[in-house]
Parts: structure tokens; C-alpha cells; sequence
């Protein structure tokens, strides 16, 4: 009769060990009382002994696994006998924050109606690989839900996001829209010596970053966040080694969610090199804006930092393959949007081939084709804006058996793996490549997790870029109505009309509102001009609570201001705007 | 007086028993089918053992935390015993009590007690009770060195000897209260002497060894049955175990490895199997047959724990008063 | 009722004595209405009863529109006509919005999709209730918007019968599913597509956007209205394959149990009456289509052969078109070239 | 009817038992020669002699505990803690013993004893003899606790705590000692867990307990006069506590004051608040309004002592605001 060895319960509040050494092999014989190994609990180490004397016949839990007590972890039996069939094919050992594993068969029946005496042992965790707009807002809803989190992020907090994306551009854009306003004001004088320090300018974003970095940590702290620094990985569906200074360490979870992001990518035969071919990141650390940038990819990345270094006096070239640049936006706003920026003085290359880059004297040379013709363009530096890929590689997916969907990860609407209890959120499902979706989906992959039963809608995310003027929308596009078969009807306005729009110095751009004619449901809003993304919330809200366009035109609003201009274009939407000529 | 050869198989039998016992809620603690707290006797069976030899049944104990051995020694059912220290409705609380509380008032015992020092009092009213039914029982009274700190063992004292009380007040000095050395919490070697404050006979003895405290108790029941008033015994002897399952590597936080084994050389139970089989009272093979049959009757009692029910959930608002 | 009333008091900010509170509820009083007389104004129990012999026992039921809906919800469900208070919500605060109406519409007889495999749609599972209102309203929206003409044929079908009742056995026992002479029609009009894109074409703004894939769509009617699966590529698919995936399209319609993009994928409707007792009928664009074909009921027709009198399978066969795309000449061409096929099975299918 | 204090009544009844019954005995600090700080238990050593009236040490923790001990070994020990006050230096015996051994041990045994002890402040004696902490007892399963109000339930309650056989705990009132009040010559019970409606009202339930009972009724004689009719309950055991009766009242009167002399926090008033919170708060008509002590210790100077005690014009107030709602 085979004697068995568990991780023995060492007083009452403990709940789980870790096996730090076998002090026997197997084949070893032991005597009952002698030290058989070392388990550490609650920073306690303790030998424990053999319950019996005989051969150490079979270890089943490795060193430096923590499990909880009671499992079981190596079997003694007499010299010579045989490991009983029972043993042969022993579970793998419990994740710590399970129910301990069915516990030893002889003690199979009391323990067994013990069991609730343990069934509180079962605490929910969720381990979140990625601290950026998705991971840590995940990590707070969780924590709100009384979920144990663990957070693995081998950067800075706050991610791509915080630190190298939307909020430094917005510190950066912030300044530069002082400096334009006053260049372009004729009401302040000597502007002409009016200039702007790059050096001071980006003093100030790195302040930014770092107030924002460390509110984050506050709040983490605050919802005790279980914060692990290091590159992690999965060994498992439910485990994950994490690699940090050297030192690793396996991490159990029941519940995971992937969120570790995207960074930037290039053209195959233009590699970045960081000091003339740069990636979006680059930018931060350069000493000076470059006298010329060339531009390849003419997406939301490409025109906000083309707007910035223009505005800085840089001579701005902007190359688009498509007919069009950010041709994820309704085409009317685009077109509007393209006006400007040539009036500003961008070129934009559009159905340009991007060929190859050769240094040429300090600087680069681009090599180009349009309509069939190549053409050289200098450049002192070159921005890669062509798009940014997941970063997928280093995960051990396929240890985790996830599906794939190309480099990105396959997810349900409930952002869900094709492995169960996995989740996946952020850039790395290319979904909508935003931080607010990545915090959506955060939120919804939590809530599923604690238990919930929630599914994303991305038609009502919106999408904001932050040119001058701004452009942000939401839902469907006109075209893009249409063809699913709505009966639409459109509503417009221009910032011109607006008083506010005048006295602020704001009149370029227009709202465009897209709503089904039967029910009047708002399909989709598309904003060019000042403060769009600012305004966009209102559309964002009126889509969420279901309100018709008949609605949304008997709201008041205060006066002036630029929320009027919404209302007005909802008017519009029933040929009844007031401040605009009869039609 | 001297212990008959009969007698002293006796002793070896109980002290085998409490050792057996104890190992058997080790490993049972272990492996969480005994809950709570385990506080175990091994290596203090002489005390338990030499005291209760010299009492008769109608004759009361009060006990402590670490009551298992005294209990058994003074005659509880291990099965009872072991069910209820798996919380079963079958134990000697129906579950209610566990390790700390075990009580057998048909037998005379008052109930282990988890509270150091607790138990004092309740011995020196029992003695008071005999005294004022006019029987002969007497009270005695286990406690650590630990207690002897507490107000009760002086209090206990004082009263006990102000009305002559037939009281045996049994000091277990195993050297450590939890896990403070008695160096560290009296100033004193020999608690006995705390006797003289109280005017009564205090004598101490080698606690391993169940000759010594047998005699030694022995005497000292005699004076109470005959309302010559209390004595406190000290018995030097040692725990095993750390002061409960759980306290890690029994206690080596605060005691040393070659302690525990210079106190495990000093086993009662050897140093009395080698005087059994030298005096050839019993031979070994004789021995090793009673370690085989009491290991069976532990199997036993754990097998009956085992089957036993649960109590139900009414049962928790049972017998919260004398209905 | 006691449900009902919990609301009607919580819905209520108003302070009053607990035993005013359980009295107003005995009495089904509305405690807003009530004035206090105790201190800051509270609501005592003699005010509950001052207030009721003022309303002389007359009950009062909490009024409809304390119902709490979204504006959308309001209008699909009084377009559907459906009563709000039957509906339950599960907005924030049981507020009612659309997926409720839409659900309560479709008693829950909803299209259920493949988690991962959604169409980010408006609507995403869409009801059967709804179909009919999708389909009046592109039907509309394509009478309107797309100019018909109608073309008709009588096609001989005995060819294809026989040729049916020789394979059936051998064709059944391999892909475990009865052949229907849909199955050919599928088929035979996606081989003619092949030869006239522009009937797999759409009319996109200015432009006309001929589709790269042919997925035929098979009208399926239910008393919900019409719903039309399409199968993907068609052209290249094996009478085996378009059997067992119009039996399975078919089936899952009448369950309920089609995804979005099987819908949305058609390019080609073929509408299909035959069943019924209709010799023939024209068919109205399936929007943004350009073609839809109806068949209508096969009869036999009297023919005189070497003076003999017999009898022939025909069915008429109709072809409307969107005359933006198609002219006449080429929809003539194109309902020629398939009763051709169909009139020459072995010949139409010989390519697979 | 021949009119005796509450100390004689009490008295009486210890006698009657240690008379009759062998097993009883009693045990505290100064009861034999002394006759006991309130004398309540004069002239009982010179009947029963020094064998059954024990004076003991001065040793709360040693004769509470022998009294558990005796009475597990057949005896019927009472016990007289001189105040309240000390029995915390015997709380250990009184909480882990006393009140949890027949439990612990799963029925096994039994602990039939009384602990006689005294609240009430007044008589200028200070933080540490004036308090009146008996709700700590109420907080202790196991323990019966008893708190009369007047001489003659004093004497049927003792003779009910002396014969059963759970510990109980018998709450005196120093104020109440003095108190006269009609008690009959021979033996009675009175049963525990058995309120009295000390008067009957419709207005405003007003449940009080020992020495505010009789200031409660002062006060509602008054209000009378005023036309507010005050019905007092008088709950007499506080664990087990007769809640039947004190909901019926307040189903009947839809007002509820609780009064009792120890501190508002957690203390008696804030259980039975409680409860009829739980149970009966459909029929509050108003809110419920406790008159207890303040939080802070008993204070010494008279004028200060006066203000703290719960008294008559406490109540009165408590009535008063309650007037807004009828």
C-alpha cells in the first residue's frame, strides 16, 4: 500500500507552498520522520517529513512550483513494489488560486466532505500581459471586480500610448497650436520674432509623461495591483514564465489577458536605422526638428506629425499609396482635411510607390514612383509612418495553443480566444488600433472574465485625429450606410455659420451627420474643424443612448459655443437649420 | 510507594498510546483531515502517564491545550476522541469542542481549556466541591510553565491553600511558553518554589521519567485525599513537535535542532521499555506486540472518525443552554 | 403587484415614515402626490390616510409613461406595434432600448453568429420580425432607385428530369441529400453568369462595380417574409456541393440560424415558386443586385410530334434587371444562353 | 401586602435556597461579617456559617473560576462581584468558561451558577464603581442575563436563577438596593424571558429596564396629563429577551424609545432598536429614539455625574420628540 506525500497544511491560514528542494531522489529510501523536502509558505521555509518509511518511488511536483496544500506530491512505496496504476498518470498540479486537486484517494472520502471547509479557497486571478491603455485599465476594472491581478510589463507604464503616442503628440500639438495661433493672429505684434524651442518643448511633454506614469502607478497601487516587471511568456494555457533582471519566475493564472500592443513597422526594403530612417518613437528623441521630413505613409500617424513639423517650419513631404491619406475616414472630411494641408504648405504625394532610400550627403534620398514616372526626393530625415504590427512574437502563443489571425490574435466579440478563459485586447487583436479601444476592450475582457456576459460594439468607438483643424467620427461612413441597406438621409453643417467658430478664429471644417430616415437613428457623425475631437463625445453619447436625430435637434445648447454646430447639422438632417440659407 | 509490575505495563501501554495517537493527528493534520489547531504531547507522556496512575475515576483533571495525552491517560475513548478532532457529530463535543475542549465529566475530566491557565480555577472549585460534599476525590490540575506566570495559577494557589483543597497542581515546565524560553519569561529555574508563597509542599522531578513522577504524585494525592490541602509538582520534560502543527520545523524559529534530539535521546518511553526489559517485567517481542495492537486500535479509531456524520446545521444551535 | 409597487416607490425621492410607506402601498397611493405634515415635511401615516378619503378610494395605477424607453426603441417598437409594457428592458435601470424591442420582436427567434466570425453590423444578430421590414424597405428602396425591365422564357425541362431521375439513386447514396432541380438552376445560371459579368454587377454611385465572386442567392419565403442565402462561387462548385449547401442554407433559414455574410454575399438572386401553383412572376431586385431570376411552376404542355399528341415539361422562367447596368438585348442574351443549358444538361454540365 | 427593599428581597431568596437546597453556596468579597457591600447578604453567614458563606480573597478570577469548577462537580454556587465594575478581572472565567463549557463540550456537563453584580452610577464613587456595562453579557452566548426592576422581581428572579442550570448573570442596581416595593412571604418564580408591560399605552412604546423602569413611569404619569399615553415594557431578562412582547406593543403604538442606563453605543438600547428596526419597521411611524448614557466615563463631580445618569428628564425629552409625529 503506496503511501502519499502531500504539501501538508502548516497551520491555518496557510494556503498554498512552494517546493524549493527535494532533499530525497526518486529510488531514494526514506525513514518516516526524516526531512523529504523544503516547502515555502508565507515566506516560512519548513522541512517536512516523510509520513512513512519506505522508497521515495515517484515525484510528481518539481521544484520551485507552488502549489496549494493537500496536493499531492511524490508517492513512498515498500522496496520493490511497484507504482501503483493509480499514480502512473497523475494530473498535472493545480494552478495556485484553484481548488486544491482531488485530494489522495485513501484520503479521498473525509477530505472529500471536508471539501467545504476549503471550497473558500478559490480565489479569482487574472494575470494581464501589457500595462498599456488596454492592460492597466484592465487591471483596475479587475481589481474593482475583486479579481486578484498580476500586471507584466517589461517597459513603462501607460504603454505606447502614454509614453510614445498619443499623449506626447498632444503635449507637442498643444504648443504648436499656441505658436500658430499667435504667428497667424495679426492682433499680437512683432510675431515675426516669435519662436518656438524644441528643447523646452519637449521638457515639457517629458513632464507630462511622467505625471500621467506615475498617476498610473498610483492607481494600481491603490487597487494593489500585483505589478511583475519583465518580458512574459506562456509555458502553458494557464501559465506564464516572466523574464525579469535575470531573474524568472512562473506566474498561474486561471484568467489571461493578452496586451502587449504593437510597435511601428517598415517598408521590407527601408529598415529603420533610427537616425534618418525613424519610426514614430524616434521623434521624441531627436535634438532639433530636420529642416526637411518625408513622410511614407500618409495614415493618422503621418498627417498629425507631418501638421507638428510643419507648423515648426520644417519642409514637410507626405507619401500616400492609396488615391487618398487616412482613408479610414469619410471621404468628404478627407478631402476637406487635404485642402488644408496643401494650403498649409504639406506636399502630399498620393498613389505614390515608395521604392527604396539611399543616404545622400548627411541626409536621404527617397526613390519613388507616381503615374508610372520614378522620382527622387531629398530629405534631411524620413518619418516611417506605414503602419504598425503586433507584437505577437515573443508571447509563446502557439505554447498557449492560441489561434492566430495572421500576426494577430483571433478574439470573439466577448474578446475571447479560441482558447478559453485566454482573452486578448488592444492593438494586438488589430481591431481598431486606438487606446480607447484597447481600454474598451479591457473593460468588456474584465467583465467577462468576473463572470459577466459582454460583448464589444466597435461601431460606436470613435476615431480622433488631431491635425488643425481636427477631424474625429463615429459609426458608419455615408457610403458605408448605404450599402447596408439604410434609407439615409444627411444633415450638415458648416463652422463658418457658427458665431463661436467666427470669434474664435475657428471657421474651417463642417459636421456631418448620417441617420436612417425611418427611425431617425443616428448612424454615424464625421467632424472636421476645431475641437472635433472634443465634440465627438456628444455624438458618441447620443449614438449610446439610442436618441433619434429628431431628438438630438430640439437640445438646447449653450450659446456660443460649438456644440451648437451639432445640433444645427441635426436640424439640417430635417431641412430645418436655422442659421443656414433656405434651401 | 512503588509501582507494581502490573502497573508499570500500564504505564508503558498509555504512554505508547498518547504517542501513537499524537503521531497519527500529526499526519491526519497534515494531510487537513484533522481542521483547527493540533497541539501535540509527544515526549511528555510521563507526566500524563505517572499523574493519572495515581488517580481513581471518580477523581477530577482539569487540562490544557495540549490536553490529549492527559485525557487519555485518564481513560477517554481515543475513537470519541478522534472524532472529535475531525469535527464529527460522533466525538466526545459532537463536534463543537475539538482538540482544546475535550471533556469527559463522567470520568472526572474538566475539559481541556484553551486558554493558558484557564483550567486552575476550575480544578481548585472542584477540589472545593469535594471538600463541601464531603468525598475524597481529589483535582489535579495540568499547566505549563507558561501559566505559571498567570494570575490564575497564583490566585488558584492561594485559594486552594487558604481552604486546604485537595489539589494536585501538575506544572509541565517543558521550557518554552509558545516559543519564549522559560529564561526569558521567569526569573526563576524551578517553578516548584513558588509553592513556599503559598505555604504548601512543591517538589520537582525528572518529567521523563514515570517512576519520578509517579512516586512524586503519588504522595502528593495522598496528602489531598486526607485534607492535608495541595502541593505543587513540577515535572521537567520537553515537547517533540513545535507548539502546534504548522509551527514550522517544530520550532527550530526558536529553539536548536540539537536541543530538540538531546531531549529526543531522553524518550520516557525507551528509558521505560529498557528498565521493563532489564528488570525482564516484559521482553521485546512482548513490546513490540503492544505498539502493533494500540497502532490497530488508533487505525480503529480513525476508521470509526472516518464513517461518523458530520453535525447537522441545526446541531450548532444545540446546547448553548441546559435546555 | 407588490413588484410593481416596489417600483413605484423607489422610483419616488420622497421621505416619509416607514408605516406611511407600507399604507401607501396597501392602499396603492402615490406617495408624490401626498403632503407631509412631520417634521422637515415627512410623510405621516395620518397624511396617507388624509390624502385617501380625499380621493374618495379611487385607485391609482401608475401611469403608462413612467415606462422608461429609449427614443429608437419607442419608434421600432410602435412601428411594429408592439406594446412597451410587454417588453422588458435591460438597459441601465431596466430602461428599454433597441435590442429589447428587437429581441421582443423576433421572440427570440434570432440569428445567432459564430463568436469571432461576426460582421461588425448594425443589428448585429438580426430577427426574423425585422426581415420583413429590411426586405419591404430595400425592395422599396430598389423599385425606386433601380429601373426594372422583365424578360420571359419557357424552358423544357424533361431533359433535366430524366437526366435528375438517373442520378438521383447514385447522387443521394454519395452526398446523403436529394438533388432538386433548384440545384441545377443554381448552377446552370452561374456557368451563364460567368459569360455575362455584368449581370453579377452593381451600380455604385457613378460607377458600375462588377463583383469578383458569383454567390447566387435562392429566395427562401416564410411567413416572416423573405430571406435569400446566397452560395458563395457558385460557378465553381459541384452539383454535389451546391446541393448539400442549399439544403443546409435552406434548412438553417427556416430555423433561424443564418450569419450575416451568407445574406450579404449574394450577387445574383434565383426566386423560385415552383411549388406554387404560379405559372410565372416577375421578381424584384434584391438591391444592390443587378439580376434576379424567378422560375415559376413546371407544366405539362400539349405538343404535336409526327402526329402524335404529347405531352412536355416547360416551366417559365423570368429575368428582371437592373436597366442602368443591363440592356435588352443582353438580359435577352443571357435568359437564351441558360434556357439553353438547362434544355442540354449533359452539355451545360459537362465542365464539371 | 407587607412592603420589603430589593436588597431584603434578594436576600430572602438566597436565604430560602441555601436553606432548602445543600448544594447552593455563596461565595465574594466581604458577604460573610461584612454582610456584603450593600448588605445584601446580611446575616446569612451567622444561619449558614463560613462553610457556605465564604468570604473569599480578594481574588474575582480565583472564585469566579472555583465556582465553575464546583458547580461542574455538583454544586449550585452564587457568586457576588462587589461592582460591575471587577468583573473584568475575572472576565476570562465569567466569557471563556462559564458561559461556553456546556457548549464546547457538546452538552457534557453543566455550570448551574449565579454571578450576582451591580450597575448603576449616583453615589459619587467614579469612573471605575459607577458603570454599567451589563450589555458586554448580552454579547456572550451561553450566559442568562437577569436585570429587575423591582423588589418583588428581584426575589422571583433569583429563585428562578438559583434552581436553573445555566449561569446567569443577575444584574442589581445600586439605586434599586433601597427601593421598597410589596413582595409576598413565601417562595415564587418568576419565568426568564418573560417581559412586563409595567403600563399600558397607545401612544408610544417606551421599553426601559432595572432603574429606568421607575423613572419611565414618573415621566409617563406626567405625559398623561398631556394627553400622550406611554406604554412601558419592562423585558426583566435581557438574554434571552422577550421580543414578542416589545413588537407587539410597538405594532400597537408604531413608536418606539428604548431606555436603558448603560451607554447608547452598542449597548441594550441599540440592540432592541435594532431588532424592532428588523422586524417591525413597516409600523414605525416615527424614528426610534434611545436614552442611555453618554459616551464617556462616569465623571465624579456631582454636577457632572447628574448629567450623565439617564433620568426622568432624559426620557422626558425623548418623548417630547417624539410628539412631532403623533
Amino acid at each position: 500500500m503506496a503511501i502519499e506525500v502531500v504539501v501538508p497544511i502548516l497551520g491555518i491560514t496557510v494556503e498554498k507552498g512552494k517546493i524549493l528542494r527535494w532533499l530525497k531522489k526518486e529510488g531514494d529510501p526514506v525513514q518516516k520522520g526524516e526531512p523529504l523536502f523544503e516547502v515555502e509558505t508565507e515566506k516560512v521555509v519548513t522541512e517536512v517529513e516523510s509520513p512513512g518509511t519506505g522508497i521515495l518511488k515517484k515525484i510528481f511536483i518539481p521544484e520551485n512550483l507552488e502549489v496549494p496544500v493537500l496536493t499531492l506530491v511524490a508517492v513512498i512505496t515498500k522496496p520493490g513494489e511497484e507504482l501503483p496504476e493509480q499514480y502512473k498518470a497523475v494530473p498535472s498540479p493545480p494552478a495556485i488560486g484553484t481548488v486544491p486537486a482531488a485530494p489522495p484517494p485513501q484520503a479521498a472520502a473525509p477530505s472529500a466532505s471536508l471539501a467545504p471547509l476549503k471550497s473558500s479557497r478559490a480565489p479569482q486571478d487574472v494575470l494581464i500581459l501589457g500595462a498599456g491603455p488596454g492592460g492597466y485599465v484592465a487591471a483596475i476594472r479587475a481589481a474593482q471586480l475583486g479579481i486578484r491581478v498580476t500586471l507584466v510589463e517589461k517597459g513603462d507604464l501607460g504603454g505606447t500610448c502614454l509614453n510614445w503616442g498619443c499623449i506626447p503628440t498632444k503635449s507637442f500639438l498643444a504648443d504648436v497650436k499656441l505658436f500658430r495661433k499667435i504667428k497667424s493672429s495679426e492682433v499680437f505684434v512683432n510675431r515675426e520674432a516669435l519662436a518656438i524651442d524644441w528643447q523646452k518643448m519637449t521638457a515639457r511633454k517629458n513632464r507630462v509623461v511622467e505625471t500621467l506614469r506615475h498617476g498610473v502607478a498610483v492607481l494600481l497601487k491603490s487597487q494593489k495591483v500585483n505589478l511583475v516587471r519583465g518580458q512574459g511568456k506562456f509555458i502553458g494555457p494557464h501559465a506564464v514564465e516572466v523574464d525579469g533582471e535575470g531573474r524568472k519566475e512562473i506566474i498561474r493564472a486561471e484568467a489571461m489577458v493578452v496586451a502587449t500592443g504593437s510597435r511601428p513597422s517598415s517598408l521590407p526594403q527601408i529598415p529603420f536605422d533610427g537616425k534618418k530612417i525613424l519610426a514614430s518613437d524616434d521623434i521624441f528623441l531627436l535634438t532639433e526638428p530636420p529642416k526637411e521630413l518625408v513622410i511614407i505613409g500618409g495614415g493618422v500617424i503621418g498627417v498629425e506629425f507631418a501638421m507638428i513639423f510643419n507648423s515648426l517650419g520644417t519642409r514637410v513631404t507626405l507619401l500616400e499609396m492609396l488615391p487618398q491619406i487616412i482613408s479610414t475616414e469619410e471621404p468628404e472630411v478627407i478631402q476637406g482635411l487635404n485642402r488644408l494641408l496643401e494650403k498649409e504648405g504639406i506636399r502630399i504625394f498620393t498613389q505614390a510607390k515608395v521604392l527604396r532610400a539611399l543616404p545622400l550627403n548627411g541626409g536621404v534620398q527617397v526613390i519613388l514612383q507616381r503615374e508610372g514616372k520614378e522620382e527622387k526626393l531629398s530629405a534631411e530625415k524620413v518619418l516611417m509612418a506605414v503602419g504598425r504590427k503586433p507584437n505577437t512574437e515573443a508571447l509563446g502563443l502557439d505554447k498557449a495553443g492560441i489561434q492566430m489571425n495572421g500576426s494577430f490574435i483571433e478574439v470573439n466579440s466577448r474578446l475571447e480566444t479560441s482558447i478559453p478563459g485566454i482573452y486578448a485586447i488592444g492593438d494586438v487583436t488589430g481591431k481598431m488600433m486606438l487606446a480607447h479601444a484597447a481600454s474598451a476592450q479591457g473593460i468588456v475582457a474584465v467583465e467577462n472574465i468576473s463572470g459577466k456576459n459582454r460583448e464589444i460594439d466597435y461601431q460606436k468607438i470613435p476615431s480622433c485625429i488631431y491635425t488643425f483643424p481636427e477631424v474625429a467620427s463615429v459609426g458608419l461612413k455615408e457610403d458605408e450606410a448605404r450599402q447596408k441597406g439604410y434609407e439615409v438621409q444627411v444633415g450638415k453643417f458648416p463652422y463658418r455659420n457658427s458665431g463661436k467658430a467666427l470669434a474664435i478664429g475657428e471657421t474651417e471644417g463642417f459636421v456631418k451627420i448620417i441617420a436612417e430616415k425611418e427611425l431617425g437613428q443616428i448612424l454615424g457623425v464625421h467632424i472636421l474643424g476645431d475641437r472635433a475631437t472634443d465634440l465627438i463625445g456628444e455624438c458618441v453619447l447620443a449614438m449610446n443612448l439610442e436618441g433619434t436625430i429628431e431628438d438630438w435637434g430640439k437640445v438646447v445648447k449653450g450659446h456660443p459655443t460649438l456644440s451648437e454646430i451639432l445640433s444645427e447639422a441635426a436640424l439640417d438632417w430635417q431641412g430645418s437649420a436655422i442659421h443656414s440659407p433656405k434651401k | 510507594m512503588n509501582a507494581s509490575n502490573q502497573q508499570l505495563v500500564e504505564f508503558h501501554k498509555t504512554m505508547v498510546k498518547i504517542r501513537l495517537f499524537e503521531q497519527k493527528i500529526q499526519d491526519l493534520y497534515a494531510r487537513g483531515l484533522v481542521p483547527g489547531l493540533a497541539h501535540l504531547y509527544v515526549g511528555e507522556e510521563a507526566v500524563a502517564a505517572g499523574v493519572c496512575a495515581n488517580l481513581r475515576r471518580e477523581d477530577y483533571i482539569t487540562s490544557t491545550h495540549r490536553g490529549h495525552g492527559h485525557v487519555i491517560a485518564k481513560g477517554a475513548e481515543i475513537k470519541y476522541m478522534m472524532a472529535e478532532l475531525f469535527g464529527k457529530k460522533t466525538g466526545y463535543c459532537k463536534g463543537k469542542g475539538g482538540s482544546m475542549h475535550i471533556a469527559d465529566v463522567e470520568i472526572g475530566i474538566l475539559g481541556a481549556n484553551g486558554i493558558a491557565g484557564g483550567g486552575i480555577p476550575l480544578a481548585v472549585g472542584a477540589g472545593l466541591s469535594a471538600k463541601m460534599r464531603k468525598t475524597d476525590q481529589v483535582a489535579a490540575c495540568f499547566f505549563g510553565d507558561g501559566s505559571s506566570n498567570n494570575g490564575t495559577f497564583h490566585e488558584g494557589l492561594n485559594f486552594a491553600s487558604v481552604h486546604r483543597l485537595p489539589v494536585i497542581f501538575v506544572c509541565e515546565n517543558n521550557l518554552y511558553g509558545i516559543s519564549v524560553s522559560q529564561k526569558q519569561h521567569q526569573a526563576i529555574q524551578d517553578v516548584s518554589i513558588r509553592s513556599v508563597a503559598y505555604n504548601m509542599p512543591g517538589v520537582t522531578v525528572d518529567g521523563n521519567d514515570v517512576f519520578a513522577v509517579y512516586e512524586a504524585a503519588g504522595k502528593a494525592v495522598q496528602r489531598a485525599r486526607v485534607g492535608e490541602g495541595p502541593t505543587l509538582l513540577e515535572c521537567k520534560t520537553y515537547r517533540w513537535r513545535g507548539h502546534h502543527e504548522g509551527d514550522p520545523n517544530q520550532g527550530r524559529r526558536y529553539r536548536t535542532l540539537e536541543e530538540i534530539q538531546e531531549w529526543m535521546k531522553k524518550c520516557p518511553i525507551a528509558r521505560l521499555e529498557e528498565k521493563l526489559v532489564k528488570r525482564e517485567i516484559i521482553t521485546k517481542a512482548k513490546i513490540k506486540k503492544i505498539w502493533e495492537e494500540i497502532e490497530k486500535e488508533i487505525e480503529g479509531a480513525v476508521a470509526f472518525a472516518n464513517e461518523s456524520p458530520f453535525p447537522e446545521p441545526q446541531d450548532m444551535y444545540e446546547d448553548v443552554l441546559v435546555s | 403587484m407588490p413588484q410593481d409597487s416596489n417600483r413605484l416607490v423607489k422610483t419616488t425621492r420622497i421621505r416619509a415614515v416607514p408605516a406611511a410607506r407600507r399604507k401607501a402601498r396597501e392602499k396603492n397611493i402615490d406617495l408624490t402626490e401626498t403632503r407631509g405634515t412631520g417634521p422637515n415635511g415627512v410623510i405621516l401615516v395620518r397624511d396617507v390616510e388624509n390624502f385617501q378619503s380625499l380621493q374618495a378610494g379611487t385607485p391609482l395605477f401608475p401611469k403608462a409613461d413612467k415606462v422608461f424607453v429609449s427614443p429608437l426603441a419607442r419608434r421600432l417598437a410602435d412601428s411594429c406595434h408592439l406594446p412597451l409594457a410587454e417588453i422588458s428592458g435591460t438597459g441601465s435601470h431596466g430602461k428599454i432600448i433597441l435590442a429589447d424591442v428587437i429581441q421582443a420582436a423576433g421572440a427570440a427567434k434570432t440569428i445567432s453568429s459564430f463568436p469571432g466570425k461576426r460582421l461588425e453590423s448594425f443589428g448585429q444578430t438580426l430577427p426574423m420580425s425585422r426581415v420583413k421590414k429590411v426586405t419591404a424597405k430595400r425592395m422599396a428602396q430598389s423599385a425606386f432607385t433601380a429601373p426594372h425591365i422583365y424578360f420571359f422564357a419557357d424552358v423544357l425541362l424533361d431533359p433535366l428530369f430524366h437526366l435528375r431521375h438517373e442520378i438521383l439513386p447514385e447522387f443521394e447514396r454519395r452526398y446523403q441529400v436529394r438533388i432538386s432541380f433548384n440545384d441545377f438552376f443554381i448552377k446552370a445560371t452561374a456557368l451563364t453568369i460567368r459569360e455575362f459579368p455584368l449581370l453579377n454587377a452593381k451600380v455604385q454611385g457613378e460607377e458600375i462595380v462588377v463583383l469578383p465572386e458569383i454567390n447566387i442567392g435562392v429566395a427562401v419565403a416564410m411567413e416572416e417574409g423573405l430571406m435569400v442565402p446566397a452560395l458563395p462561387q457558385a460557378d465553381q462548385l459541384g452539383l454535389g456541393e451546391i446541393a448539400q449547401m442549399r439544403d443546409d442554407l435552406i434548412g438553417r433559414a427556416r430555423s433561424g440560424k443564418l450569419k450575416m455574410e451568407e445574406i450579404e454575399r449574394g450577387t445574383f438572386t434565383i426566386s423560385s415558386l415552383a411549388q406554387f401553383d404560379i405559372l410565372f412572376f416577375t421578381a424584384i431586385l434584391n438591391p444592390p443586385q443587378s439580376g434576379i431570376l424567378s422560375v415559376g411552376q413546371t407544366t405539362d404542355r400539349l405538343f404535336l410530334k409526327e402526329g402524335q399528341v404529347g405531352t412536355e415539361k416547360v416551366a417559365r422562367f423570368g429575368l428582371s434587371v437592373d436597366h442602368r447596368i443591363i440592356d435588352g438585348a443582353m438580359a435577352a442574351a443571357f435568359l437564351q444562353t441558360l434556357k439553353k443549358k438547362l434544355e442540354h444538361p449533359l452539355l451545360a454540365f459537362m465542365q464539371l | 401586602m407587607r412592603e420589603i427593599t430589593y436588597a431584603q428581597a434578594i436576600n430572602e431568596a438566597l436565604a430560602y435556597n441555601l436553606e432548602k437546597d445543600p448544594a447552593v453556596f455563596l461565595m465574594g468579597e466581604d458577604i460573610g461579617k461584612y454582610g456584603g457591600i450593600f448588605q445584601v447578604t446580611a446575616g446569612l453567614l451567622d444561619k449558614f456559617g463560613p462553610e457556605r458563606v465564604i468570604d473569599t480573597p480578594i481574588s474575582e478570577a480565583a472564585f469566579t473560576g472555583a465556582a465553575v469548577g464546583a458547580a461542574m462537580t455538583g454544586m449550585r454556587p452564587i457568586v457576588e462581584i462587589m461592582f460591575i465594575d471587577f468583573t473584568t478581572a475575572c472576565m476570562d472565567m465569567i466569557v471563556n468558561q462559564m458561559a461556553k463549557i456546556h457548549y464546547m463540550f457538546g452538552g457534557r456537563g453543566k455550570v448551574p451558577m449565579v454571578l450576582r453584580t451591580n450597575i448603576g452610577a449616583g453615589r459619587g464613587a467614579a469612573a471605575q464603581h459607577s458603570q454599567s456595562f451589563h450589555a458586554f453579557f448580552m454579547h456572550i452566548p451561553g450566559l442568562i442575563v437577569v436585570a429587575p426592576s423591582s423588589p418583588y422581581d428581584a426575589k422571583g428572579l433569583m429563585n428562578t436563577a438559583i434552581r436553573d442550570d445555566n449561569p446567569v448573570v443577575f444584574i442589581e442596581h445600586k439605586k434599586l438596593y433601597a427601593v421598597k416595593g410589596e413582595v409576598p412571604e413565601e417562595s415564587y418564580t418568576l419565568p426568564f424571558g418573560k417581559a412586563e408591560i409595567k403600563r399600558e399605552g397607545k401612544d408610544i412604546t417606551l421599553v426601559a429596564t432595572s432603574e429606568l423602569v421607575n423613572r419611565s413611569l414618573r415621566v409617563a404619569e406626567e405625559m398623561a396629563q398631556e394627553g400622550i399615553d406611554v406604554e412601558i415594557v419592562d423585558p426583566r431578562t435581557l438574554r434571552p429577551l422577550d421580543q414578542e412582547t416589545i413588537l407587539q406593543s410597538v405594532r400597537k403604538t408604531g413608536r418606539l424609545i428604548v431606555a436603558d442606563e448603560g451607554p447608547v453605543t452598542c449597548g441594550v438600547t441599540a440592540e432592541i432598536s435594532a431588532r424592532v428596526a428588523e422586524q417591525a419597521v413597516e409600523y414605525l411611524e416615527a424614528p426610534i429614539l434611545r436614552v442611555g448614557s453618554p459616551d464617556t466615563p462616569v465623571p465624579f463631580s456631582p454636577p457632572l455625574e447628574k448629567i450623565y445618569i439617564p433620568d426622568e428628564d432624559d426620557v422626558r425629552d425623548a418623548i417630547r420628540k417624539m410628539q412631532a409625529y403623533l
